[in-house]
């Protein structure tokens, strides 16, 4: 039989390491509890030595990376909490339960810090939807987050929807949370107070996800989708967590009013790892010692094993440290909100040869079962310097799949494109409403959403909340990821994608002030992973650098792999943006007939990495083989400074702002669309669609003009332009005319023509055709 | 998709002249290690209307239908198929399948 | 006394705040009132505002009939207060037999949440009163149970009394007669799937909430 | 309400010694005539994956639980009660009730 800590998803030198610093051997219990901490998913082994170098820090910054989610101050007293994580593996098991339990899990992690949760996004990512099972597993994951984060009560108001093959067996769930409290309300998942109570909020525990962390997340994931449909089979996997969001909607609401009624020291959720996390992460970030006793949690069934308690992912569980004389009252709250609390432990005196001794004891003054320095469990896991491989220029990053021509040759001469009624046949085919999935979600409880989904580049909320009143501030959100440009040169490729959702919450006239990541890559044991992850960290550094947007939190989600292949690099962001004031809707995406249109910035005619290009390879564009766009970070910057002062003048902040613009009594911009994904034509085409306006586009000469992802750029749609021309020109940003709106149609001289029927039956019928109905097989 | 159905019947009537009809019932529940929040919901409730009686509820799904099969036997293998297929999800859930001739 | 309105806050419930603010923004004064209180106090209308009371489980509305507030709700809807109950408190109302017939799943099976037209039937009730019958109203909806059921006589009943006060233009959710709204016989008690809450404030899109806002907002005088 | 449903228990134990636990299925079904898209779903994906052999599909939902009785009539009254309070809608519903012995 295998070792015990092979078993549990340990090396032998880590079990070596553990007895070093145990100065013992471990007992099953005491493993069981290493096992679930260094796993990757909780230790990032593999990545932390990376992630220090992505810039964290701002004058706006209150918490940086390292706690259960990052703060911002937003001024008037209010700071904004963000975190994103994924749920891609559990996702894969169970779609439904795995991305609503993720929903779950990132909504505990932002009310932790004192912040009511008010708005998630959902990138998400599968294998393409014409395949049934990747429709079924896009089907219920969607109506995961639908399930869950309506009736918890948190709107989703963005997301992304991305389909590629490498998805197929591993899809990506990542669900990005913010909220937002009075500066006041803020705490830390420290635990202090020598005598002071270990409480147990909500949930009782079960055998939801026992080693889930270890096994779901690590190496040893294997999905395996046969099964024994007519019995109670029993397997090896961990059982599926089941989210309960009316548990978790009256734990937010306990939480919150325990915190303003400050009668809690110290509030942790608990999430991966379950118990053994959040009591060695309190005792260790607070330097104390604790004991915990076994006999006073509540368990869902009797007869779990010390292990399986200490390791349990049942949700919808808060730990908080609160004073023996406030427990009288926590009761009173809890029991308002029919949260079960229940004392599980106690802060004791430190013993002298070891300052924060985590002990498990079976009960009040009963046999020690595990005693372990809680900070060997919560920081110490080994830190993995793993090889890194860069793949040879020019080679196949991924040799299973090659492209039926040679990308280069793509890229460059874009002659695939010999006539005309392919292009509006590859204009068709890049066409995806997400309408489908973000209509299942509720994205406007509290009344703060100014731009929903779908409506502008970024979505844009009023800055309150059931317990903050509006001080004529707005948030911007937007979340991004370009797996294809990653895939080609994973620095540049993130960078890109920081850039754009920079610029996403700029069009809505906001500040980008702050990011979270959730890095979504394949096997860390494969050099050429590990060269993927470090230089992606490098782009998104030198990218958030450059732009001044710190980085205040992240996740890291490695074993991604799909038919034995690691998914294509998968670095997502997520920006917030600070609108200083707002007393009209900004612009959004759109078109006005007899209205011009303008491109603020300029084009690289170059279609390596395009969506384009990849709907003319055979699989997609892995090879390493063409250079992406140029990407000019200074530039971008100034753009972002721009397009902030021109829509923020418009409606209604007062920063900074031109004099030309601010005298201006009409709205100077009608429409405005970042151009990404499908470059011009798609955007152009989306403007269309979304007011049901035709136009004539002018200004574009060639097929790479008209498709070219390179960055940087922005459409407007106006009634002024001679005075968007001179501005953009007084702040140094090229622009030129497109075209005009109006009419039935988009046409563009000698490339194509469509109809607005067409566009828009393609554009919402498409993932409605293959979602009505979903298998699993 | 009802009308298409409604159609294939019409023509296959010939063919399916010997098939027999089947009452369907196939009771799918949550397996016993998997939280069952409704189950927990519901108990509360219970509970509050002073039913202390009642305790372990769990809640599943029953779906019924018909099927038109040569033989029980058969009806009974293509139901295993769609319960594989569609209905449950093994990783959550089993099911009990019962089969009996359509009355009328 | 001023006339207060109170709006009835189930564990799971998660509108309330919002109506909360609308109305006060319309000028009224509300108050929150929590489920287990078996007392209303001064009262003058009430609101079951959206949400998932107790999680929806079992059937929205199912369990929440059951709080000791409820007893209060229905005496004075009995007595011809106003009550209007939006999405779930709607789904509230008809488990409580306040309203007849049932709101299923809807039809797709999908949560909706959209803006969709709907027309006013009927301003003989305490939230169309100020509004005109056949006025088209821009309203957002919110709900995965909105499927409005009942047998035929109850159709019938509803109809010849000019019980629907607001229908969908196009069948969103599958309801029978494409019903958006009914109210009772005398027209205190409504509910309603869409939510004109979420349509006040001009800054998030729509005000075409307003008047049936304010029609709520005069019958509490 | 866990901590006071178990307080009941342990008060409740002398009294409680003669009875017997129960088991209770409740199988709640949709009315003949009122539509269930969720069997209509089911019927789309059905026709979907070639099983044309099925229709009439109809979902419902079974709850089971335990209940502690003197006698099995006295478990079924409790469950009727239980059914007609809280767990069916005779708008939308029916139910069928099943009592057994517990198993040990
Ligand atoms: N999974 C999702 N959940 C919620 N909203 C989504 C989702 N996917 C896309 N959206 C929304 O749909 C709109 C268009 O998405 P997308 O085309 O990815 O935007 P972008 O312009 O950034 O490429 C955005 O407003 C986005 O927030
Ligand atoms: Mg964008």
């Amino acid at each position: 039989m295998e070792k015990k800590h092979i078993l549990l998803g340990l090396t032998d030198s880590e079990y070596d390491l553990i007895k070093e610093k145990l100065g013992r051997e471990p007992n099953d219990l005491e493993l069981a509890m290493y096992s679930v901490m260094w796993s990757e998913h909780c230790s990032y082994k593999s990545s932390r030595i990376h992630l220090g170098r992505l810039p964290s820090a701002s004058p706006r910054v209150l918490v940086g990376p390292g706690e259960n989610a990052g703060v911002i101050d937003v001024g008037d007293n209010i700071a904004v909490a963000i975190r994103i994580e994924s749920h891609n593996h559990p996702s894969a098991i169970e779609p439904y339960q795995g991305a609503a339990t993720g929903a779950g899990g990132i909504i505990r992690d932002i009310f932790t810090m004192g912040a009511r949760p008010i708005a998630l996004m959902d990138p998400l990512f599968t294998g393409p939807p014409e395949q049934p099972h990747n429709a079924y597993l896009l089907d219920g994951i969607v109506k995961g987050i639908s399930g869950y984060g309506n009736s918890v009560g948190v709107p989703t108001v963005g997301g992304n929807l991305v389909f590629d093959t490498c998805y197929n067996q591993n899809p990506l769930v990542n669900v990005f949370c913010l909220g937002i409290l009075p500066k006041d309300r803020l705490v830390l998942g420290r635990a202090s107070g020598v005598g002071n109570l270990v409480v147990l909020l909500g949930s009782s525990t079960g055998r939801d996800g026992i080693g889930g962390v270890s096994i779901l997340a690590s190496a040893a994931f294997e999905s395996d989708q046969a099964g024994d449909t007519t019995s109670q089979s029993s397997s090896k996997r961990p059982s599926v967590q089941v989210g309960d969001p009316y548990e978790e909607k009256r734990l937010i609401e306990a939480s919150l009013a325990l915190l303003d009624a400050h009668l809690v020291v110290a509030i942790q959720d608990l999430g991966g790892a379950g118990l053994a996390c959040a009591t060695s992460e309190l005792a260790a970030r607070g330097r104390v010692a604790m004991d915990v006793y076994l006999s006073e949690i509540p368990l869902r069934e009797s007869d779990m094993t010390p292990p399986e308690i200490m390791t349990s992912e049942s949700q919808e569980r808060m730990l908080a440290i609160v004073k023996p004389d406030d427990f009288a009252d926590v009761q009173e709250i809890c029991k308002k909100f029919e949260v079960q609390a229940s004392v599980i432990g106690h802060i004791v005196p430190e013993s002298s040869d070891c300052p924060n001794q985590l002990r498990i004891l079976t009960e009040a003054g009963g046999t020690v079962l595990a005693d372990i320095p809680a900070a060997t469990l919560a920081d110490e896991a080994p830190k993995y310097n793993r090889e890194i491989t860069p793949p040879k220029p020019l080679a196949k990053l991924d040799d299973m799949l090659s492209a039926s021509r040679d990308p280069a040759e793509i890229a460059t001469d874009g002659s695939h494109h010999a006539s005309v009624p392919d292009i509006a046949e590859d204009i068709l085919r890049l066409l995806v409403d997400p309408a489908f999935v973000y209509e299942q979600y509720d994205h406007q409880l509290f009344t703060n959403t100014v731009c929903g989904p779908g409506e502008a580049d970024a979505a844009v909320l009023k800055l309150s909340a059931p317990d903050i009143a509006f001080t004529g501030k707005a948030l911007a959100l937007s979340s991004d990821a370009n797996p294809n440009y990653c895939a080609i040169d994973p620095r540049l490729g993130t960078a890109m994608t920081v850039a754009e959702s920079a610029l996403n919450v700029a069009c809505t006239g906001a500040e980008p002030i702050g990011l979270v990541n959730c890095l979504n890559f394949g096997n860390p044991e494969h050099g050429e992973v590990m060269w993927q992850l470090s230089e992606s960290i490098d782009g998104m550094a030198q990218a958030c650098r450059e732009l001044d947007i710190p980085v205040v939190g992240g996740n890291v989600s490695l074993y991604n792999s799909s038919e034995g292949k690691d998914i294509l690099p998968t670095p997502v962001v997520a920006v917030v943006g600070l609108i200083e004031s707002i007393s009209q809707k900004p612009p959004i995406i759109g078109l006005n007939a007899e209205e011009t249109l303008i491109l603020l910035g300029q084009t690289e005619h170059n279609l390596c990495g395009s969506a384009v290009s990849r709907l003319h390879e055979q699989s997609s564009p892995r090879a390493h083989a063409c250079n992406l766009p140029r990407l000019d970070l200074k530039f971008h910057k100034q753009l972002i400074g721009f397009i902030t002062k021109l829509v923020g003048a418009q409606i209604g902040s007062s920063n900074g702002i031109p004099q030309e613009i601010a005298n201006s009594t009409d709205n100077l911009l009608s429409y405005i669309h970042d151009v990404s994904f499908g470059g011009i034509a798609i955007a152009l085409c989306e403007m269309a669609i979304k007011s049901q306006c035709g136009a004539i586009v002018t200004g574009i000469s060639s097929v790479e003009e008209l498709f070219s992802e390179s960055p940087s750029r922005v459409i407007v749609c106006t009634k002024f332009p001679e005075k968007i021309l001179e501005l953009s020109q007084q702040y140094g940003i090229p622009s030129k005319v497109i075209g005009s709106a109006g009419g039935k149609a988009v046409t563009a001289d000698n490339l194509f023509t469509l109809d607005l029927a067409n566009m828009s039956d393609q554009f919402s019928g498409y993932l409605s055709t293959y979602l009505k109905v979903t298998d699993r097989e | 998709m009802a009308e298409a159905t409604l159609y294939l019947m019409t023509t296959q009537t010939t063919e399916e002249m010997n098939k027999m009809e089947y009452k369907v019932q196939v009771i799918i529940k949550p397996l016993d290690v998997i939280a069952n929040p409704e189950g927990k919901a519901i108990e509360r409730a219970l509970s509050a209307l002073s039913f202390t009686q009642a305790n372990k509820v769990r809640v599943g799904k029953v779906v019924n239908f018909s099927i038109s099969a040569d033989t029980a036997e058969a009806a009974q293998k293509i139901t295993e198929e769609i319960c594989q297929k569609l209905l449950v999800n093994p990783v959550m859930e089993y099911s009990e399948i019962l089969i009996s001739q359509e009355a009328g | 006394m001023n006339p207060l309105i109170k709006i009835i806050t189930f564990p799971g419930t998660n509108c309330e705040y919002d109506a909360y603010k609308q109305l006060r923004f319309l000028g009224a004064e509300a108050e929150l009132v929590w489920h287990q209180q078996s007392t209303l106090g001064n009262c003058s209308g009430i609101i079951l505002p959206g949400g998932f009371a107790h999680g929806d489980y079992l059937r929205p509305g199912a369990i929440a009939r059951f709080s000791p507030i409820m007893e209060e709700v229905i005496k004075f809807a009995e007595a011809g207060g106003p009550v209007v109950g939006i999405c779930n408190g709607f789904q509230v109302l008809t488990e409580c037999g306040l309203l007849p017939g049932a709101l299923s799943k809807n039809e797709e099976m999908r949560f909706i949440c959209k803006t969709v037209p709907c027309v006013v039937k009927s301003t003989a009730s305490v939230l169309t009163s100020a509004a005109t019958g056949g006025q088209e109203l821009h309203l957002p909806i919110n709900h995965g149970e909105g499927n409005y059921v009942c047998d035929d006589a109850t159709l019938q009943y509803l109809t010849t009394n000019n019980m629907i006060v607001l229908s969908y233009t196009t069948n969103v959710n599958g309801s029978i007669e494409n019903i958006a709204g009914i109210t009772n016989k005398i027209g205190n008690v409504v509910g309603l799937m869409p939510h004109p809450e979420r349509a006040v404030d001009p800054l998030t899109g729509q005000t075409d909430g307003q008047v049936l806002l304010k029609s709520f907002i005069e019958a509490t005088k």
